[in-house]
């Protein structure tokens, strides 16, 4: 299982703070990002932004950042602390 | 579709929690205060001469909006983590001795403290680089994100910030 | 020859005093407190987010001496002079709001805080440009010297430190 | 009459912290350097030293500023402070 975690805007957006996903089908980050726009029109829409930062195990990482089973994806945007 | 299984809004904890003891970083909701914060970087330390801190607070003019109020959301873990590379990049750069940062969460009002940063050097160049690198770096790598709670004609309204690209050029200049 | 008159030890005030009651400077004897000062950079001041200081101390190793104390001369009237000349300057050159330097004289121990510079700034890189600014012309332009203390092997002796051409290069980067 | 003032390490070689000169032989602060250095062959070697700096009227000059009765002028070493 893959962890997944929504901060800030995007949880509002989402009216979703963290959901589970198993491991088998997605290899990368990208991969959930497709995965969770397939949930609805909505969420297809918020993920195609560009601008959404992703993170696994605490570190900032790519799109094609590779994903296994019992790690923690974050999804968020742009950061605004300080 | 059927690979996503839940959906719930938090409530465990992250199962991956770094656990930072490192007492160079604390991200509180408590106010904290600079002259206790530099007392502590100076404490036997004579042979760092410099040291430069920056103090942010909540202004009340961001963006021409009338701000009453922050609210500080943060990932935790993450947060610590982030700022512990940052930290340690800025070691690598510049000879430093002491470093502090403190970054409050929850809610915050006008003139509120949010931020800390404060370090020690045997040369002020040295105390004055980090400290800015620290805070160019963790305006866009800490995941922090602010809502304003906004009055405009006797009326209340609420929205995230949206981060600066000048904040991101700023920090791009030390790469 | 002829033309010098008298020879003596300084004992009247310079015929030529610069009246400075400006708030933004203070040269004394006595120390100051971090925490007071920067209260009153941010008293009533809810526009300004950023504040930066820079504090200087008494080290114990000056280029590896065993440095028990300093004892700081300055020039009275051309040092305040020479200091609002250069807070000036960085009004000019960066949007600040607020600032204080404050130079201790005197005698001074290992610790010891010698100079405080604090700027506040709706923006951190101003406030923080402004302050290293203000260090390092202060280093090169205002008139004061010190004296070092020094226990070698038992024996005490004193001498005038030599001004650094590091400092006189890091203040030609800023023109 | 020109009010002439040492510093630091300065004042404490010549045993001196501030004398009067007449202005009418001295027009410039290298002039005065000058009427200083014929003191004595110490005084000439300390003001031969390139190094040392010289306000008038509190505000830094380079040698070939004018000084006129009235004014006070400065020599010092190269400022440590800070």
């Amino acid at each position: 299982m893959i962890k997944i975690v929504f901060f800030a805007a995007l949880r509002e957006q989402l009216d979703c703070a963290e959901l589970s996903l198993s491991a088998d089908k997605a290899k990368t980050v990208n991969d959930i990002k497709l995965l969770l726009s397939d949930k609805s029109a909505q969420w297809q829409q918020i993920f195609s932004n560009a601008s959404l930062l992703a993170a696994v195990n605490h570190d900032m990482v790519a799109g094609d950042h590779l994903v296994k089973s019992g790690d923690e994806v974050a999804f968020f945007p742009p950061v605004t602390g300080g | 579709m059927s690979k996503v299984i839940t959906t719930k809004k938090r409530t465990s904890k992250p199962a991956i929690l770094d656990e930072y003891t490192n007492q160079e970083i604390s991200i509180q909701a408590e106010d904290f205060s600079l002259a206790d914060e530099v007392t502590l970087l100076e404490k036997d330390n004579l042979t760092d001469g410099a040291v430069v801190t920056f103090t942010g607070r909540v202004r009340n003019n961001n963006n021409g909006n009338n701000v009453t109020s922050l609210t500080l959301e943060h990932y935790p873990g993450m947060t610590e983590k982030s700022l512990a590379k940052i930290i340690n990049q800025a070691k690598k750069q510049w000879q430093i001795g002491r470093v502090k940062v403190i970054h409050r969460i929850g809610e915050l009002h006008i003139g509120d403290q949010i931020v800390f940063v404060g370090v020690t050097s045997k040369h002020r160049q040295d105390a004055f680089s980090a400290n800015e690198f620290i805070m160019d770096y963790l305006k866009v790598k800490a995941p922090f994100w602010k809502k304003e709670q906004i009055v405009d004609a006797g009326k209340t309204s609420e929205n995230w910030l949206d981060a600066k690209s000048s904040d991101t050029d700023k920090a791009d200049l030390w790469s």
